[in-house]
């Protein structure tokens, strides 16, 4: 074992292997990069051994959630590879789903079964498939059966996921157009007249429908 | 340490004196109390209030013989304790109203002991182990990286609003909603262009309105509209005559002498 | 066992207790500021508990070089403080605070929260704003609630980071707080008045009663 005339060394005997090792753990640990045997050996008192401190060290974490491991010369203490998923953070961004997958989805929940044509019928616009994998995607709709007409298209309906996430007991609870309108979700628009209410108008419809036809 | 009046005094002396000195150094009157008051090598509940004002004011005085400037609050203390001084030393006053020489006493000798007990648990916080002098943290840390997830969402309102704009749009579909209630010149055209064989007399043009379409006001202005223009289409190809006996009155027409059955 | 509609908890059990608690050795390791019992149930697998895990792991690294700590709600390891001797390198010279300093942050910790009048009142001498600039610098003290008296005043706190400092579980573990409170030395006594002063008072404290229970 190395001596000098330090006083230290003189006094205080090499402290025991545990002290040691609880010494080259705190280094380690507290150190902003590996540290070698040499400045392990410098730091800890006289007498000590860091290369086999470490080495008890080493043993000691196995297996735990970070490992003493060799860095080049040095040594240093690393999370275990195994458990390196969870050093990424998952930061969840909530975004509005866009205006073409919502109507896409109002279609299918109001229409289901419903095929793409006919989605895109209603719709006026195509659909484009990234809009429907977009849903099937957040398990808000899934493929019902083929339809039994020529070329036997696939067909979508809502799922099970979609009328917990909506608050709903069955996609027929949806209001009905006359529905949306009494809660005010429609645009000023009247419905489409049937002849008994149009009688029921009478002479107002008459007095206003120059308006009703600018109006269009 | 030696007991004894005559080595308290030259102490307190000799403290006094510094504390002159170092005036600046103090922090505020509170401290120089608090100071002073150690000087009565009594616990801080027991010290004597009337012996503290008095060392305070002796202080005080040093100062001003000695030319130095004390800020106000020094100052302000010295005025407080005087009076304080004379109410512990008079008989209390039965007329006076205010709290007794005792109790503002006892409340100062509570505040010096509060900042006593302050300062020394600022000492023992102090003197606690502390990070980055005894204790470390993670020399090493390992970045997080963090994985940017999107979740979409949308609200029952979206999704019954996304529908109502679907239905909405069919109805703001131009004519298609109305055509109903609209007869078109051509429809008129094709109607009357069949009819005329049958009208070598005057007739009312409103006898020419298709069935159904007199109930409606709207109906009956577009059909008669369309008929009144189809009527002078035809005249125009020479196919048909029209007459209005009086303003406002019935249009009627027949079918041209010459024209072609 | 928390359970939730997660795809990922009908696949997968809770992790066994002991990859539970590498999991929460690694997270600690990598980090060198506390991390919060909630944050490491965010980033542990479902299911995971947190809490006993870290119960767990403190046991385990009890008289290593190492220390498993609490910090107010969160939890850190740091280095057994009588090693600190063999990290004379790791020291970062902080600067040294002003006797004015130091004792504005004891009675923000041990009275807190705290109006600047009171800690005026208190040492008997106004404070400059400088004072309580540095220990916001230092992260030690931060703003509290408004107290409920007239002016609403602000209140000042110590942080997390204060208790990581000084190796503090909670506040409550501040050096002898128990004995000052029994003494009575934490109360904010208000000087005797003259009795017409007193009568005002009395109005005021009706009008204001979050203000005397505070005050008491």
């Amino acid at each position: 074992m190395p001596r000098d005339n330090d006083m230290e060394e003189t006094l205080f005997e090499a402290p025991p292997e545990g002290e040691q090792e609880r010494m080259a753990e705190a280094i380690l640990f507290a150190s902003a990069e590996p540290v070698t045997v040499a400045e392990l050996n410098a730091r800890m008192p006289h007498g000590a051994d860091a290369k086999s401190a470490l080495e008890r060290l080493r043993k000691r974490y196995q297996g735990r959630g970070v490992e003493v491991v060799r860095v080049g010369e040095a040594w240093a203490i690393r999370t275990a590879p195994d458990l390196g998923f969870l050093m990424r953070k998952e930061i969840v961004e909530t975004r509005r789903l866009s205006r073409a997958a919502i109507e896409t989805l109002a279609i299918i929940a109001y229409h289901q079964p419903v095929t793409r044509a006919e989605i895109e019928e209603i719709r006026g616009v195509s659909v484009s498939r990234g809009t429907i994998d977009q849903l099937i995607e957040l398990d808000w709709v899934r493929l019902g059966r083929r339809k039994m007409t020529p070329g036997r298209p696939v067909t979508f309906v809502v799922t099970e996921e979609f009328l917990d996430h909506f608050g709903l007991e069955s996609a027929r609870d949806l209001p009905g157009l006359k529905e949306l309108r009494a809660a005010g979700l429609l645009e000023n628009r009247p419905p489409p007249e049937a002849p008994g209410e149009e009688d029921d108008e009478g002479d107002q419809s008459d007095m206003f429908e120059e308006t009703t036809d600018e109006r269009e | 340490m030696p007991d004894g009046d005559a080595f308290n005094d030259l102490e307190a002396r000799l403290t006094a004196e510094a504390l002159i000195v170092d005036v600046e150094g103090f922090e505020g009157p509170l401290d120089v109390l608090l100071t002073l008051a150690r000087t009565q090598k009594v616990d801080l509940r027991q010290i004597s209030v009337l012996a503290l004002a008095r060392q305070y004011l002796t202080f005080v005085g040093r100062a001003k013989s000695l030319r130095i400037e004390l800020a106000a609050d020094y100052l302000v203390m010295a005025a407080w304790l005087a009076f304080l001084k004379s109410r512990l030393l008079l008989p209390p006053d039965p007329a006076d109203e205010g709290p007794s020489g005792d109790e503002l006493a006892a409340h100062l000798a509570f505040q010096l002991e509060r900042l006593a007990a302050m300062r020394d648990a600022a000492a023992r916080l102090m003197g606690r182990d502390q990070k980055g002098r005894d204790f470390f943290q993670r020399g090493v840390t390992e970045d997080v990286t963090r994985v940017r997830k999107v979740r979409y969402t949308a609200t029952l309102l979206d999704l019954l609003q996304g529908y109502a704009r679907i239905r909405t749009k069919d109805e703001f579909r131009p004519y298609a909603m109305e055509r109903e209630h609209v007869m078109t010149m051509e429809q008129a055209l094709d109607r009357m262009r069949g009819l005329l064989a049958y009208s070598g007399d005057w007739a009312n043009l409103s006898a020419f309105l298709p069935e159904g379409w007199d109930g409606s006001p709207a109906r009956v202005r577009s059909s008669t509209a369309s008929h009144f223009a189809a009527a002078l289409e035809l005249v125009k190809a020479g196919s048909l005559e029209l007459r209005q006996s009086e303003m406002f009155g019935a249009i009627e027409i027949r079918r041209a002498p010459g024209a072609e059955r």
